[in-house]
């Protein structure tokens, strides 16, 4: 298992700012880099929210009963941007929301990074949470990124949402 | 390259598949007639792939795609083992 | 309606420090200055945390259809305080999560200000949606907070959250 | 000030209530076999509240409290109106 059969799938073909112009227009990017919080809250601010709901997936030190040591994730840039649009898109219409943003972040992670993102702004506050958490469940269902993880014993194995 | 009768398909490999085919992608040259089902049969021999097809998404030029749709010389093809994101 | 009968329930008794204290320690302070959330996220860390959910609680511009200039909330501390630590407690014992702190500002606010904010950490996500819901909703119910709304007329009134 | 017939009960309130009793706060000397359903009864008629005791909570010393609860001399009591955080 080497590394370079993944190489693309590691890192992003657009820049930083790219990867925030299309979450701020689309709703969802995948970036290779730490997630900014601040400028994705940024991205959310209306005077008619009253309430906002985010969540943050981070990388745990154990997976089951087994110690992880760090992750690796792999992502198909153009069709998780694809698909991010349309989920973000068909959230707007499920949901009484004002906006929502999400992003994955790909690449070698440490325990406590975060791995994925999702903010949702609404009037009221149930379609926040509903929206949030759709929205997440979609991304794990169906964005094409995979992970790796790996151990302290040097192994490490592919992970699926559906086992 | 292509004629009348076949087409040329970039195939995009990820995850497991890419371990398998021991590389990000290649491009293949088959009949216009070929469907994806068809087409990754002819990949799962060649690579020695093994998931069935069953277990796999499939996407074309970058959106996800039913496996029953055609495709066309020039087409990008990705088949897509279960995810893990989140 | 004068400010004098209400002067002792727009402040807080306690110093900031003692205040992020208190959250640190029972999971639910009131406040009366704006929350940071930063400090309060700082509570929350675990490397065994897989999924971070919080609420932001922000003053919007209107309820219903009028278009309101500012809130103020007004709180019984101590009472608060007491039924806050309960809350919390009951949520972990509810709901699979790691640590939970939730914060309600007082005073005076305009719109866009964070007026209740709560953040959860479980191992997995679905405990994290629940239980920041659950406090939320249990705050809302029972933490002695009330709010007048004024509007642009000059009018105010004190709002309920049973209709 | 109290004798064992009497006893002072310090009375907080909030809201729509410290509006119509006009004060945060005041003592006040009743009887000690008076309830809390009576204790609201007679700050009601004194400060003219518009609210039923039906619709309020009560809190002993910081907590809340049911309205069956008995209170003792040096307690203080609150009345709590529908409350409206978040």
């Amino acid at each position: 298992m080497t590394d370079n059969v993944h190489g693309q799938s590691m890192t992003i073909k657009r820049s930083v700012d790219e990867v925030y112009e299309i979450a701020a227009r689309d709703g969802f990017a995948l970036l290779d880099t730490a997630i900014d919080e601040n400028r994705l809250k940024a991205m959310l601010e209306d005077d008619g929210a009253g309430a906002f709901v985010c969540f943050e997936g981070r990388v745990r030190n154990h997976n089951n009963a087994t110690q992880v040591e760090r992750l690796t994730y792999y992502g198909y840039e153009d069709l998780a941007l694809n698909q991010g649009r349309a989920i973000i898109a068909e959230a707007k219409e499920r949901f009484e929301i004002l906006h929502a943003v999400a992003i994955h972040r790909i690449g070698a992670l440490e325990i406590g990074d975060v791995a994925v993102w999702v903010g949702v702004v609404s009037a009221h506050r149930y379609p926040s949470f509903d929206a949030c958490r759709w929205i997440l469940d979609t991304i794990k269902a169906d964005i094409p990124v995979w992970k790796q993880e790996y151990y302290d014993n040097a192994d490490s194995k592919w992970l699926s949402n559906n086992g | 390259m292509n004629s009348d009768t076949t087409m040329n398909i970039t195939i995009l490999y990820f995850a497991s598949l890419a371990d398998e085919a021991n590389c990000q992608t290649e491009t293949v040259h088959v009949d216009t007639s070929t469907s994806l089902t068809e087409l990754y049969e002819q990949l799962r021999q060649k690579h020695h792939f093994s998931q069935p097809q069953q277990q796999l998404r499939v996407a074309i030029n970058d959106y996800f795609a039913h496996w029953t749709d055609t495709i066309h010389d020039g087409d990008s093809v990705a088949f897509i083992t279960p995810v893990a994101g989140g």
